[in-house]
């Protein structure tokens, strides 16, 4: 392993809230922010690592070195709350020389040191200042500071950027992805913003109920969630399960769900059952078989159409099963589909995603039980 | 706390039952306090001031004055000692028995000042530890050590509740950066929660000193309330009393009552949201 | 409340500095604390318990048990009436002043006894009220009528602060609804308010009931503390230590814990979340 | 005036939260929706017309009757709230019946009345529960029952369903429209859900900083949004300042934005200076001139692509100002678009709106300062 921080197996339990047996390993200099919905246990996988709790169980590896019985000082992490956590009776400057300090350093080092910083962070003319005449992306940019300046080796940022405004909150994820790039330091950020997973993460963990349920990069996570939680959580719709039938290693796997078939892009060998999944807003809509590329098109009749901002929200049902596609209003505008029609549900071989190879069937998963989903994921992101 | 978005009934001045109801509760309020008020206005109106600064400058009252606050200031350091390490241990340990302190350290405020008096002085009047306080040579029972002793058990449990809920309202978090920027326990403790609590010290020192110097009962048991010797504010003015002389137990009382107004005064100042 | 999600720091067992630091804050605290258990078991273990049942049973005890309770239970009926009248004009109406009010009935809880006993001493014993009370033939300085007096005045803001978060801690759109479904002020106070509050209305009536047993400095000035006349609990403690008869004053202390004691035990488990 | 409800020009000061002047007329029988930012006021003014505030300026009137100085409970209004507020003292029965009992009726006819609406909820099996034993859906059913049965002539809801799942709301939403058109009650109901708008509502009128902005039908009110705060916390994009150069009554309005030409279906006399919009959903990229009925077809360099959940918005730069698009991720795909590439961006006649026709030229609206309009807009819609 050359990960410089691993986490294995962590359990800890706060009655309300707990870890339990969460794993993640995060390597040199690696943006990894961690999603989830409220309640799954990110900050206190953020605080277990920083060392405010001791774990039931599991161990907390840095640089291959067992610390999970280190006091928070030995530690050499900094951490960024939401709330910024300034000390209120100390200036910016010596907020931002906290740490420093500590370390003993001489004044002029201190001096260089803090300053360069600030500078990096466009705060350099607000050392003097005392922190409540400060606006909250400015104050943001002060912790930022000091837990940089003492020069971590890793980052951990608890949904920092959510009490920032929008444009703070832009200019502070540039800042962010420069300044961590220039240091190379190692970020674990916990975050319920996607746009700070696409604009910053190289890796993301998907944490429910106290687990890791997955982890990987953004397109991976997002285009092939597995299934349950992470692909609810995460927008994915229309999971459907079935048996391979064929599989043609320079060509598409047949997939039989009934007594459908779908084509794939993804592999999987003969036999194997399987969960496929293509997200609502692959699919397009049209009155008749299209004469095109689009190897999957399934007749369906629509059953419901909801208007859902800039998109309408059209449930198909086919043989046994519902298809969920997501179409923008002039689109459904100009075919003019009306609940009772009969569509086609068209889709790409490259849309559709295997997204677990399985022995055993979920029973809560097969078919479709996730007509609501969708609405729950949201609720979830928009909390 | 503001309690925000909570909506008051402000002017409506319509129904007769409406009016009623009001007016019966505004009455009772208004004639209660009306009464308390007069009270404690009758202390301030009613002497003849000339009395009152003659039985200030007399030896008795100046005894009585100095002894008061060389005993409180005493005992504020020592309250203060004992309040800033029960309210840590209380705002930031977690351990079994944590309740079980906060409820031992909050029940001399419940008892009667009396039976804390007489409590103390089953301790100290009695072996073991009169035998040791003997070796020592230190004297507490009917002693001006007594008074002092008398003053912290009486003060104590009031600072710790405030220290207690300064450091309480402090986000652990604050501490939680400082050491993940090198400081340990001592160092966070020093740095960031001390500085940050600061009002909550200040306004835990003020109400521990108003205690000392109004504590009657506690003192009166434990160190007697002998004329001259052991003789603090309050004890002057139950004297006074039995002795018919109420001139120089009004002059106390005033006194008393000055510093008891000054430290809510400053307390408030100090410390709105600690204020229970 | 509880501070949900503040992180507490648990075990760490590893550098010397923050093993240091925790022992010192816990010597003190286990110090103090110990000598002030200590110090209120020694009423419970040390007395022989054949001469506090016979004091117990002795002619003045059973005259100042007796004297207490009745005082008590008249004055903890008055003190609710006011308290549910303060409490619930400063947590429902908005009026010039309202900061004034609140602050003059929490005065007395920062008073001495002592000085709060001589204020209604000089209210009642001094024209123009002590004419009137002459006319209307009511007796309170050095009466029984005073001790009930003196304990109203001192249990009222105790009982009025529990009240008042009593109902400071409903919702006034409880009220609300109630009004909108067509119930006038009066009934929504009967209806929703009295019935919500009921938990805090019995903890400000406990509160009330131990202050007004415990009650000694105000008694002590406004009644007098006369033998077998205006003797309540506490009166029996101070005379009885002043006559030397410990076993006497042994057993009006424990009866005192254990009223207190009492009082504290309901409050809590009716109230956990308004003590303060 | 025949509005049942009218509130005028009505001021109350609450310092943090206030109403400076809004006014509102609701008819017998509708459902009147109230949106707005949070902080914008909303809660204020339906508790002002409850009878818990007095205002400072303006009037409530009621079937015309100036009820402004009358108590709340002789205003004969129900109130439901997010958090139900049942009285916790009392059983589900008692708190329905609780303005019954108010109005002294006999018990034989109270029973009646209370299980008549109680049946109706769905919760005639829980009248004899204790409140904490119900579930926040039955609570709000309960809640809604205690609101209903003593026959107010308005009901206000306060975010009504904002605590509970998603299930439970869609089922309230049902319930609620149907008793509502039983009982010709007149509703006015604050919510921050625009599902509560599109499933229930006759009416919305949008609050900012305690005013009313804009009241009409849902449908008018999300097409043609009053421009500046409507407009952005509608979602509303694409607002373009232009003049009218030619109106033929049976055909398409010309207007000019620059030297480009831009054509609606919205009527304007020659020569007025207005105000345009298209949503962005509404608008359609492609390599080259599409042969089609789109009157719009504006060649623009595209500057920026952003994926956000299921679709890509994409912001296209132009003759001196900017369009924003937003397409699905496989519409994107297909046509490989890429910043800095050049497309059409095409739009029906139908799709442009003229949101206003004005002589004052608003400043900070014109043109294109409103790319990041979408991001508040959501922000405010998400919180």
């Amino acid at each position: 392993m050359n990960a410089l921080l691993e986490i294995r197996d962590l359990s800890v339990d706060l009655g309300e809230f707990s870890l339990r047996g969460a794993s993640l390993a995060v390597e040199k200099g690696n943006y990894c922010c961690l999603i989830g919905d409220s309640g799954a246990g990110k900050s206190i996988l953020l605080e277990t690592v920083v060392g405010s709790f001791t774990p039931l169980h599991g161990k907390i590896l840095l640089h291959g070195q067992d610390i999970t019985d280190w006091p928070p000082e030995r530690r050499k992490m900094g951490i960024v709350y939401q709330d910024y956590m300034l000390f209120p009776h100390l200036n910016i400057f010596d907020n931002i020389a906290f740490g420093i300090k500590q370390q003993k350093v001489p004044r002029k080092q201190t001096q260089i040191r803090v300053q360069d910083v600030a500078a990096r962070l466009g705060i350099e003319n607000l050392l003097h200042r005392d922190i409540k005449t400060l606006s909250g992306g400015e104050q943001q940019r002060a912790a930022l500071a000091r837990a940089l300046v003492a020069g971590p080796q890793v980052l951990l940022l608890d949904e920092a950027f959510s009490a920032l405004d929008v444009a703070s909150r832009e200019r502070m994820r540039g800042l962010l992805r420069e300044l961590v790039n220039d240091l190379g330091v190692t970020v674990l950020h916990v975050t319920h913003d996607m746009e700070d997973v696409w604009a910053l993460a190289d890796q993301v963990a998907v944490l429910h109920d106290g687990q890791i349920l997955q982890t990987g990069t953004p397109e991976h996570i997002f285009s092939c969630p597995r299934p349950g939680f992470v692909a609810h959580f995460l927008g994915a719709r229309n999971i459907l399960q079935g048996r391979v039938i064929d599989c043609d290693p320079s060509g598409l796997t047949c997939i039989e769900v009934g007594n459908i078939r779908f084509y794939s892009i993804d592999h999987a060998p003969s036999g194997q059952q399987v969960l496929i999944s293509v997200r609502p807003e692959e699919l397009a809509l049209a009155r008749n078989q299209l004469p095109s590329t689009l190897r999957n098109q399934l007749p369906a009749e629509i059953d419901r159409m909801e208007r859902r901002g800039p998109l309408v929200w059209i449930t198909g049902q086919a043989e046994g099963f519902r298809l969920q596609a997501a179409v923008t209003v002039t689109g459904a505008r100009e075919q003019d589909f009306k609940p009772g029609d009969r569509a086609i549900f068209a889709f790409s071989a490259s849309s559709l995603r295997i997204i677990e190879q399985q022995k055993v069937i979920h029973p809560d998963l097969a078919l479709n039980a996730s007509i609501k989903s969708h609405v729950i994921s949201q609720a979830l992101i928009a909390d | 706390m503001a309690q925000m978005g909570l909506p008051r009934h402000k002017a409506e001045v319509n129904t007769m039952g409406n009016r009623l109801f009001r007016a019966g509760l505004g009455g009772i309020t208004i004639v209660f306090v009306g009464m308390l008020l007069w009270a404690m206005l009758s202390l301030i109106f009613m002497p003849r001031w000339a009395e009152v600064v003659s039985s200030a400058l007399s030896e008795e009252m100046l005894y009585s004055i100095r002894l008061s606050l060389i005993t409180s200031v005493i005992s504020v350091a020592v309250v203060m000692i004992l309040a800033i390490s029960i309210g840590y241990v209380l705002a930031r340990f977690q351990f079994p028995g944590h309740q079980l302190l906060r409820t031992v350290v909050d029940l001399p405020m419940a008892f009667p000042e009396l039976v804390l008096g007489l409590c103390l002085l089953l301790l100290f009047g009695n072996e073991p530890v009169s035998g040791w306080l003997k070796q020592v040579g230190i004297d507490i029972v009917f002693s001006k050590t007594g008074i002092a002793v008398a003053q912290i058990f009486t003060a104590a449990p009031y600072a710790t509740r405030v220290v207690y809920a300064a450091f309480r309202s402090i986000n652990p978090r604050y501490e939680l950066v400082a050491r993940s920027l090198g400081c340990g326990q001592w160092g966070a403790f020093w740095r960031v929660s001390l500085p940050m609590a600061k009002g909550g010290l200040f306004a835990g020192a003020v109400i521990a000193f108003a205690r000392c110097m109004g504590c009657f009962g506690t003192v009166l048991i434990l160190a007697g309330g002998t004329r001259m010797f052991t003789e603090t504010l309050p004890i002057t003015l139950y004297l006074n009393i039995s002795y018919g002389n109420l001139a120089m137990a009004m002059t106390s009382g005033i006194l008393l009552i000055l510093i008891s107004l000054a430290a809510i005064v400053i307390f408030e100042i100090l410390n709105r949201e600690v204020v229970l």
